[in-house]
Parts: C-alpha cells; structure tokens; sequence
C-alpha cells in the first residue's frame, strides 16, 4: 500500500495513541496514591485485620518464592542443559502452561486436588484429619502454582547464557558436576535467579483469583480489598490498595534495578 | 618419549566426522595441528579432553589408554579459544580454581612459581574484564599449568589478541614451554603462526590429518594438493610420467617438457605441484641454470598486495607470483609473450591416488 | 565451596525437584478436564447463564485485544525508535505497571476513574446520566488495563529487530515515514504483533480480579465460575472452568505456533 | 561535468567526527574511498545520502545544494554493507518497491531492461533468503539503479561475498556502471578491490581525506605516511636533506647516504618511505644501476605467506620483503652481512608537518 501521508500528520497520530495509552494506565494509580488521605489512611492501618491482611499477603508470598526457588532453579538448570531430550519442548510448554490457566480456573483446580474432596487433600482429611482450604498452605498452593512459571523461565534463560566452554573449563581443572553448578552456573546466573525471585515473589503477592477460592481465610491483601468492597467499606479497601500498591511498585523497581545492574558481583 | 599418543581415533559428530586419526607427541614438544576452520581442529582437542567420546580408537597419555576416564581425570590441560575464564572471580581464584579439586600440598609454592614466570604476580587481585588480551591469555595459561598437566592442548588462544600481541605471545609461550618441559597440542588456522612456533605440523583437512613433519618438509614434500595448497594458490597439473631415471623423471606439460625428482613407473598418472612464487619471470629467452623452461602468453594480471599474479598460457595454464619491482622492471602487459623457468626441486611430485 | 557429590545423586536431586514442579502443575489441570462427565458438561452448557458468560469472555476480552492493538502499536513504535529520548525509560516503565499492579488493586483504582464518583466516570453520571460501572465497557477498560503491556512489550521487541539498514533502504528509494512503517516494520514485526496480540487476548479472558470490582455483571467466564462456586454449585463452576481452560490453552497453543513459526510470510 | 560534489563538509557523530571533506565525482566516473574500519567511510556516505546532517559545509548534486533535502529527494542510490533488501518480499517487488514512491511511466520497461541487464530475470518470483551473495548482490543493485539516481553510493557491497564471487562481481559492477554511465562512489577497506575497481582513489584516516588520486599517485607519491603504509609495511625514515640540486637530493642515512627526487631546503627535516618490497638484497656487493645502496646485518627472519620478511640492521632499520625463492638461493641467515639496494624512484619524500 502507499499513502501519501506528511510526517507531521503521521506523528502527531502516534503520540496521541501513545498518549491516551500512557495517561490510562498512570491516571487511576496516581488518582489511587493520592486518594486516602493520612487521616484515613492511619485509621485502616490501626485496623487489626487490615494489618493481618498484609503481614500475611508478605508472608506467605514470601515462603512460596522460597519454594519455587528450591524446586525451580533444578529444573530451570535441566531444562537449559537440554537434559530432558525429545521431550523437552513439552516441559516448556507444561511449565509455561500456569500463565495461560486464568486463575479462578486454577484456584477450581487446584480445590479438586487439595480440597476436602480433592485425590490428595481427600486422603489427608480422611486418615489425619487435617484439612488443606482455609489454611496458609493452601495459600502457599495457589501462590505457587501461579506464580513458579517466572522463576523458571528467567532462571533458564540465566543457565543458557552461561558460555558452554565455562562448563568444560570447569571439568577440565577438575571440578564435578555439582562443584561446577554450585561455583559457575549459580554465580554466573545470579541476575536472572534474583530477577526470577522477586517476579515470582511479586506475582504472588498480586494473586486473587486462586486464593479466594482456595483460601478466603487467613484474608490477604487483595482478598481484603474485596471483602472490603463487597461490605461498601471503600475507605478499607482504598488504604490497603494504596499500600499494596506501594510495596509492589517497590518490588518492581527493585526488580528494574537487577536487570539494569552490571552483570560482575 | 611419547606422552601422548592417538591410535585410529574415530570420531562421528552429526554430518561431520575425524577418521583414524594417528599421531604421539613427545615429552615437551609441541605439536602444531595446522588446518582451515571446520577441518575438525577443535573437535579432535575436545575428543583427547574427553569431551566428546570416539566411535573407536585408543587415546594413550604415557602409556595408559585414557578413553573411559572423564575429562576432570585425564591430566589433560585445556586452554579454550575464547580462553574461558571465569569472570566472577578474579585472577587468583581463577588460577586456584583446579587446586580445590585435587590434592596439592603446595599450592602456595606453585601459584608464586607460575605467577613470577608468567610475569602476572601484580595482577591476582584484577578481576578479568580489566585485563588486556595478553594478560587474560597468561591468566587462562597459569590456570592450566598449576595443575601441571601431562598435557596441554591449546585451541587457537591467539585469536583474540591483536597482530601485535599475537607474535610477542608467541615467542613467550615458546619460551615458557621449553622452560617447564611441557607437552603441548597447539591448534591454528594460521600459517605464519605455525610456522613461528617451530617443531612438527600436522595438516588437518576435512577431519583428517593429510601430513605430519616439519614446515619444510610440508612445503616442500607436500603428499598431497590440499597440503600444498595451504600455502597459498599453487600450480596443480596432472601428467602422464615419460620417463624416470635414478630419480630424475620427465613428463610432457603444455608446450613443453617438465623435469622434476621421484621415482615413478613410466605411463604412470601423476600430480605436480609448483608454488607460484618459485617461477622465474623473464622477457628474453636467457640460458639460467633452472632446469625447467617454458614459453607462453600474458593472459592476466592482478595486483596482491606487494606482489603481482601473473597468469601465463602455455599450453598450460601457469599462475605465478613476481615482486611488484620486478613487473615493473620487465614492463609486462597483457598478451605479451614471456618466458618462465624453475629449478627441479620446485616441482612436487605426488602419486595420484584415484 | 567444594562438596564431593556424586554425578548420580546431583542428578537425582535435580530429576526429584522437576518431577515434582511437572506434577504439581499438571494434576490439578489433568483433574479438572477429567472431572466434569460429559452429562453434567452438556447440562451445565445448556444452562444460560453459562453460554452467556463465556460469550461475554470470549466478546470482551477481543474487542480489548483489538482495542490494544490500535493504541499499542503506534505507542510500541515510538519506543522502539527511541523517540520518547531522554523519557524513554519513565515511559518503559509506566507501560510496564499494570504488571506490577495486584488486580483487586488495578479494580479499585479504576473505579475511582470510572466509578459513579470517579473523576471521568462523575462526570458522564451528572451531565448524561451514563454509568459505566456493570457495563461491557468497565469489563474492556479493566481488560484493557492489565493485559495492554503484553502487546506494547511484544510489538516493541519486534520494531526493535528490524535492521536500521531496512529502514535507511525504504527512505532513500523514496518513501514517506508511514509507507516505512505500513510496508516494512508492520510487515518484519508480524510475528511479534501477532503474539502481542494473543498473549493480550489470553489475558483479557483470564482477568478476574479488576472485572469482578468493576462489573460483577454482565456477568464473564471467570466471575462466573467463582459466582458459582459461593453457591456452592460446584458443578457449574467445574464445567465453566474446564470449558474456559480449554479456551485458553487453544490461544497457548496458537500463541506457540506463532513462535515457532518461520519469519518469512 | 561534477555530478557530485563536497565542499568543506564537517560531521561530528559523538566523539567522531568528518573533518572538511573536499572533493567530486564527474559523470560516469567512480571514485573509489579506501580505508579502514573506523576512519569514516560509512559517515561519510550516510552524510551523502542524507541521513546524517553535516555540521558546516555543501553538498551538491549538478551543482545544486542537497543539504536540506531529506533522503527521499536526494537523487541519490545506496547499496548498503547488508544489501538490506527486504525479506519479506520477493525480487521482483523489492525491485520495484521504490517505482511506488516516484511518478515513473515505464515501470515495466524499466524493470525488463535492468533486469536483463543484470542477468536476473529468471529469479523475479524468489524470495530473498532462497538467493545466492552474487544475485543478492544484483537484486540490491537493481533496486536502487531502477531509479536511475545522479550518485550511486556502494558501502562495502562485496563483504558478504565469498572470495571467487567477489572478483567475478567487481568485474560485472564495472562493466555495468559504463553501461549506464552511472557515477559511482564505492566503499572499500580491501586495496586490492580498490585497485581492481581502477579509477581515482580517495585514501580515507581518521574522518578525512588524505589524498586523492589513480592508484599510481599514491603508491608512488603518498603524501604522508598513513597512505603510505596503507598498502602494507613501509620503512620510514626521518632526516634532514643534506643538498638538493635539480630535483635531485640527498640526505645521510644510517651508516650511508641516500639519494632521492624532490624539492626541499637544504636541512629541512623530511620523510622518506621506501617499500619493502622495492629494496633489493644480496650477499655480494655487486654493482647495480640502482642508485642508493647500503650494507647491513640480517636482525630477523620471518616468514609471510609466499615471502620472507627481513630485518636488516644498516645504522637504521630495513624492513625488506623477498620471495621464499630468493631467500634460499641467498641462504640469508641471522647475523650474516648483506647488500641492500633501491632506486631513486623507491624513495617517496614528503613533507614533515608538526
């Protein structure tokens, strides 16, 4: 195709696309930062649920970036060494299959494994009494499972960075493979690991959909904010979004400033 | 004696692959594997490291047939082409890096000793992106050597230094070698840099090692065209050989007759090679003491750099290579007739195998 | 650090920690499509509320994807060509928050802009009586919000690796900036706006927490299988569930081919 | 008539900068701009073509000033390093691609008569990566010469191009650009390109231009050492003119005198280069016709490709290059005596600027 269009007219259409899109999304955090005022704010805090609300939300997302850490960093490193074989692709594609479950679908999910009536949540209700929904651990559960997929890949993408001959110069002066993992890739890879840390830990602290259903007690942030709302008690749910919202833009940054870091310790 | 030695090594790796390679190096000498990129240079050091396991064939370091024992248990050292050094620590903990996994009571004593003779002992505490290439060339040397390896192979560690970096190098290798006694593989595409290091060549082509000798008897006895090729350009002609006798041989070649060393059946196919710069070019027809003569045609001319190729027709096409003095002193021109000669034994002479 | 581990149980560990992160993922998901009988799938199908609420999911969440397509592209363009200069990286970062921002939080932050209080929302509420809370468009503006990034991130990486030679190429054979930008990089970015574009749209559909607080009605897929699972209807929240995981791993699916897809058209 | 034409252009890019770039191209000619990596060239045609402003200066195009002209209306072709055709595309409409943007009535016509030019009408449906260097090469060019554009800037067009097609291609350019009397200005890093290319030579350092000429010109009258030594090693000597009469002059050199042409001030400080490969050296003083003659002992061998590189130690240094035939006929060795002798015309004087 071919248009006769002036540069100016072509620019002015784009910054005013870039405009509309850059007020939309900075407009209701602004308007949300500013909203509750001190007085307001002081008084939701000193509301003991509100706390609680947040302590555990920190808690417990906490823990679960802990967890994916343990669990992902091994099979982020298989995965980059190539070691699952032809069956790689499908890994990937399972590991990466969290992103793509909407999370009340993954909250109904996981209920039908770790619930009263759940294959595995069955069996511990019914030989030890103990019961998973409405607890940390299931919390912890639909933290994970939502959130372990960004550990993964950014703690692969780190592995696969790490130059194929540092590997072999480590097995040559005589290192093992855990020696080489623990003293090369680990280091090596460390601003991915990290970054990998906080998504995760970020994307657990957000997360809605899979805890309400599994967990609507102990109440977390975001479960707060909506209670809140539902009972019209806007000025709750406005000061623990406002502090939500400041510790996960802290988070971010944080994250923003160990990707722009220099790669050297 | 021999410290290592490969016995019909056999490689496959995808479509590429080393076949029956045969070679030893001595005790602290230096063996130059000389071959183009992708001639399989880089895969045979990591077949004698133990990176890459052979279909078959025995890999022998003093003796003992190292083809089952990992890499970390072969007394191999390794200095990779990109040098490999790890960028996280600095110079010292790269070169204590290998001690931690071995059992050496001294390592105090040898990181001085390798230090002070690699003239690093100022820079343990640099990390590795604030060295210059020569520095991180010594650094990835010093790594190796501590753990004084039977044997050490180096995979075109000159590569990323500067041209004049690269000779001074070089000759401090050389040098710190011959001082430790060290055995060495030393892996390059380039020609000037085998030649400059010394000892034996192997030629590598096409996963096959062509020749091993000395540079003389590379250029100048090649066994094959692809050996005299590396080179340079080379005159190849195939002939039919007229006569031989007590080694002096004789064989029709464009307009004229060829002599030239060997000892060949008479009828037999041949090849012969003749290096382009070892041919006379003249104007006037004088007597030399060159046994070879031929007439024939300016067909072309192109510059290279200081020199200046010169096509000649003579029934045969001749490529030959004269001083840029030269060509002006003979004032040649296209289609201007000239006349060629070289001595017996700038002619090679190869079996044709088929 | 030096451990003497043996090559058999570093790997064993590491197999132990992937086989562990495969199950956990695939359990709950493999269960859900298992769990529904195609009985109860097909009764709980003919049920209105249902068509209609993954009918709004499916509506909603494409008209946001288009939506984004129009404004994130020009926006995705002005970054890639650096022309936001030295405000390039404040707006990288603004366009990236959404991410960063808990959903019920992106919820009650947007109805303090589009609320019947809200700063715009107030203003079409006094002067036309408009409310746009419980609308399709408070379900679009909340889709809009959390998911535009993906295609802004996306479309941007793909201006990024078209060759600045492409671009010298066009103009000095003569051609205007937007017949650059309609004939080359629309063209050498397809691959990227159309992954932009399905990861925007998985997630629109996905989005539970911003709509549930916006517009609980009309009612969407996600709200629906949580609005199902308070009345303890578990078995509509199950076939909803099953049938919207399906959905989206059909866009999964799409998305990999997209990627995997050779460059050329 | 000048079809292109600089005058006093300056550029700064960062800490880069064209320094008053002066010159022109006539109709039909192509100026050829030599020099490294770095010193400008690709500026230098960005600045031409439009996508770089110049800070001072005029670019004129049939004497008409461009520097205000946006690329599009420059009049002006690029053949870019990458070629940058369009993947997306196929041959044909990447070569048409620019005829959309142009009120152009032949299209057809155009494409036809280019296309046979070329040799590529038989590949006008295939897509860009199922193309081979050589007719990549042609498509680009075709692309650009459908606009029949006053200049046609080349930057490098043969670096993605192996060897054997790069000399092949050369030849094709010429002859196409004196088809079309097209006016040329060609890119290159590679001397011998630039010389096979014939034409003027624009020697280029450092973001400018250091002299201007046929290749004659500047082999044999650089203007100062950078042009000198682009075409390899040089021996430099700085000394002061000891008399000059008639053109003729001489100055004291190492343990002798040299003689050389030019016009200086009798004890004017001035260089003098001489090529290596122009000295001439035996082992016997023998008589020669050559004027300046100096006797030395052999520093260094070392061998380059199909020469040797000799450092001879004369009171000054030598740096001299002989074929591999001449070294052994001479049996040159470390330490032994020998003979060095060039001609007048071996010697370029120039000018110390400080």
């Amino acid at each position: 195709m071919h248009f006769k269009t002036s540069k100016f007219t072509f620019y002015t259409a784009l910054f005013t696309a870039a405009a509309l899109v850059v007020l939309f999304i900075l407009l209701p955090l602004l308007r949300l930062i500013t909203l509750p005022s001190w007085a307001l704010l002081l008084k939701a805090l000193s509301d003991k649920n509100t706390i609680v609300s947040i302590a555990n939300s920190l808690i417990y997302s906490f823990l679960t970036a802990i967890i994916a850490l343990f669990l992902g960093v091994p099979l982020a490193f298989l995965m980059a060494k190539g070691l699952f074989g032809r069956f790689e692709k499908l890994i990937e594609t399972v590991i990466d299959l969290p992103l793509a479950v909407p999370h009340t679908v993954a909250g109904i999910a996981l209920l039908f494994v770790i619930g009263r009536r759940g294959v595995i949540g069955a069996f511990f209700y019914n030989h030890f009494g103990i019961k998973f929904t409405g607890t940390g651990a299931a919390i912890i559960t639909a933290m994970l499972f939502v959130s372990m997929p960004y550990l993964v890949d950014s703690a692969r993408d780190g592995f696969k960075d790490v130059s194929a001959e540092f590997e072999k110069a480590s097995f040559i002066l005589g290192a093992s493979e855990f020696a080489t993992f623990w003293n090369i890739f680990i280091p090596l890879s460390k601003k991915h690991i990290e970054s990998g840390f906080l998504l995760t830990w970020a994307r657990a602290i957000s997360e809605f959909g899979a805890v309400v259903i599994l967990a609507y007690y102990p109440i977390t942030a975001p479960v707060e904010i909506y209670d809140a709302f539902t009972q019209y008690n806007l000025s709750v749910s406005i000061s623990v979004a406002a502090v939500l919202l400041l510790i996960c833009l802290t988070i971010f940054l944080l994250l923003r400033m160990v990707i722009n870091r220099d790669a050297r310790p | 004696m021999r410290v290592l030695e490969l016995q019909s090594v056999s490689v496959t790796r995808g479509s590429f692959s080393l076949k029956e390679i045969n070679f030893f190096v001595n005790k602290g000498e230096i063996l130059t594997v000389l071959g183009e990129n992708g001639s399989g240079k880089t895969t045979l050091l990591n077949t004698i490291a133990g990176f890459i396991k052979p279909d078959s064939g025995s890999i022998l370091i003093n003796g003992r047939d190292i083809v089952h024992l990992p890499p970390s248990e072969r007394g191999v050292g390794y200095v990779f082409q990109t040098l490999a050094l790890f960028p996280h620590m600095n110079v010292a903990a790269n070169i204590l890096y290998g001690t931690r996994f071995h059992k050496i009571s001294n390592v105090k004593d040898r990181l001085g000793k390798i230090s002070s003779l690699l003239r690093i002992s100022h820079i343990m505490d640099r990390y590795i992106n604030t060295l210059s290439g020569g520095e991180k060339q010594k650094v990835a040397l010093a790594r190796t050597l501590i753990l004084q390896p039977e044997v050490l192979l180096m995979d075109e560690p000159t590569a990323a230094l500067s041209p004049r970096e690269k000779s001074r190098i070089i000759d401090e290798l050389k040098t710190v070698f011959k001082r430790l006694s060290q055995t060495v593989v030393f892996v390059t595409h380039n020609v000037s840099e085998a030649y400059r290091i010394g000892g034996r060549i192997g030629v590598m082509e096409n996963g096959r090692i062509l020749q091993i000798g000395n540079s003389d008897e590379i250029v100048y006895h090649p066994v094959s065209h692809s050996v005299a090729s590396i080179f340079g350009e080379v005159n190849k002609f195939k002939v039919r050989v007229e006569s031989c006798n007590s080694g002096m041989c004789s064989a029709e070649l464009g307009n004229g007759m060829v002599f030239f060393l060997g000892d060949f059946k008479v009828c037999e196919k041949i090849l012969l090679f003749i290096r382009p710069e070892d041919i006379l070019l003249k104007t006037v027809s004088t007597k030399t003491s060159a046994r070879n003569n031929f007439s024939g045609i300016v067909k072309d001319i192109s510059f290279a750099g200081p020199l200046v190729r010169v096509v000649v027709e003579s029934g045969q096409t001749f490529i030959v290579l004269i001083s840029k003095q030269s060509f002006e002193e003979l004032a040649i021109k296209k289609r201007k007739p000239v006349f060629l000669s070289f001595k017996l034994t700038a002619v090679h002479a190869v079996k044709l195998t088929e």
